[in-house]
């Protein structure tokens, strides 16, 4: 499997990695993507609030390591022909991308349910951590959420 | 000796970054403890829940340590 | 919700159609996206058959419809702030984009749900239909796959 | 008058993409007995799963159809 994992402060470009994916490879039918953008606002308990800038920390190292073994965690269960795995770490704005994932596959299942299991277990097992910047120049770390251990746990169920 | 890596919410809460412990107990479940007891802000930041890491894997408390570790102590990640 | 819907014969760009659908909202966190592409072989009865370009005929008014029809229900069951689905037709080389549906929200789930609904339903229920040319100048049509009816039934007994 | 339409496999089986009919019966399933009946490759090709459409809708037999409808008649699909 054709693997491309990268811990990143530089943006992305969507149509240069989707097409290092699947260059050359006529057995890929079908590619699944999330991309994942700084939102505007956040829950905090019962409020929304606006924020100007996100900052994302890392474990430099460990990072790496976790997003293999999730990659390779996908590889085991689905046929895949091709990951991709972009998380940009650093201080981002609005409206930036955070997270991509691209999988590939000959057929669209294995595709989809490959991209969903990637980002459900990243999200509680590659440590990476968000910090708010609000627009009153406060700061504050963002809480995880219960529904993203949920999400992980269906795939250990299966 | 053995490094010692706190990130995030609990390294701002703690101070501190990182440290390097010339002695240590024989598990991750007992350097916890003994770093729990160190008062101040430590017994309440390690009362919340924190994740740990031996060498950059994810582990538990059972999980021993040894000579040259790199330990991470850190919160419920939020990347993604 | 920001909806576009296009069948054309032309190539897309994947970037632009991201850009496009996201553009100046912030209140999007999620987007989940699919592009099917040409692959070179398929499976006849028992025998995989190598093919060498495929084209897409449909029955033009008809399958806008459709797709807008798809794209309505989606935006029925999750909060979707905009969605795209682009989808070609005429004939393909091995390894072209075939479809392109782009799914944004606020959160991931309603994002990736949202995109293998439309997907689902598009294989089962929009005017399109693959005929394949074979190396040696043959062609044939293609035949339905149960495992699509399948897939698209799931969405109705949920 | 209605016009019926045909495609892909089913239009390459039956030789005709397209016809209009000066007079039709009351239901699209009553029309798709009449054409099944019509003999020669019709009533095989009508004897394979074959969706149909009226006015551009997926319909089933019980629709009734009108002057001026638009019908399509083709075989499952495999697009996407």
């Amino acid at each position: 499997m054709k693997t491309r994992i990268a811990v990143q402060t530089e943006p992305f470009d969507l149509a240069e990695e989707t097409a290092r994916l699947s260059a050359g490879d006529v057995t890929i039918g079908a590619v699944a993507s999330f991309l994942g953008l700084v939102r505007g606002h956040n829950r905090v308990g019962e409020d929304d609030a606006d924020i100007a800038t996100l900052t994302l920390e890392h474990y430099p190292g460990m990072t790496e390591k976790a997003l293999h073994r999730i990659v390779d965690a996908a590889a085991e269960r689905w046929p895949l022909q091709a990951v991709t795995v972009i998380h940009r770490v650093g201080e981002l704005r609005l409206g930036e991308p955070i997270v991509l994932v691209l999988t590939a596959s000959a057929h669209r299942q294995a595709a989809f349910d490959a991209c969903q299991f990637i980002m459900d277990i990243l999200k509680t097992e590659a440590p990476f951590w968000k910090k708010e910047r609000l627009p009153d120049g406060g700061e504050r770390w963002v809480d995880a959420r219960e529904s993203d251990s949920e999400a992980a746990a269906r795939w250990l169920r299966d | 000796m053995i490094r010692v890596l706190y990130f995030a919410r609990l390294r701002d809460r703690l101070g501190v970054a990182e440290e390097q412990l010339e002695t240590f107990p024989p598990t991750l479940g007992a350097l916890r403890e003994q770093l729990a007891a160190r008062g101040g802000d430590w017994g309440e930041a390690f009362s919340d829940r924190v994740l740990m890491a031996v060498n950059q894997e994810m582990a538990g408390p059972e999980t021993p340590l040894a000579d040259g570790d790199e330990v991470g102590f850190f919160p419920p990640v939020t990347g993604g």
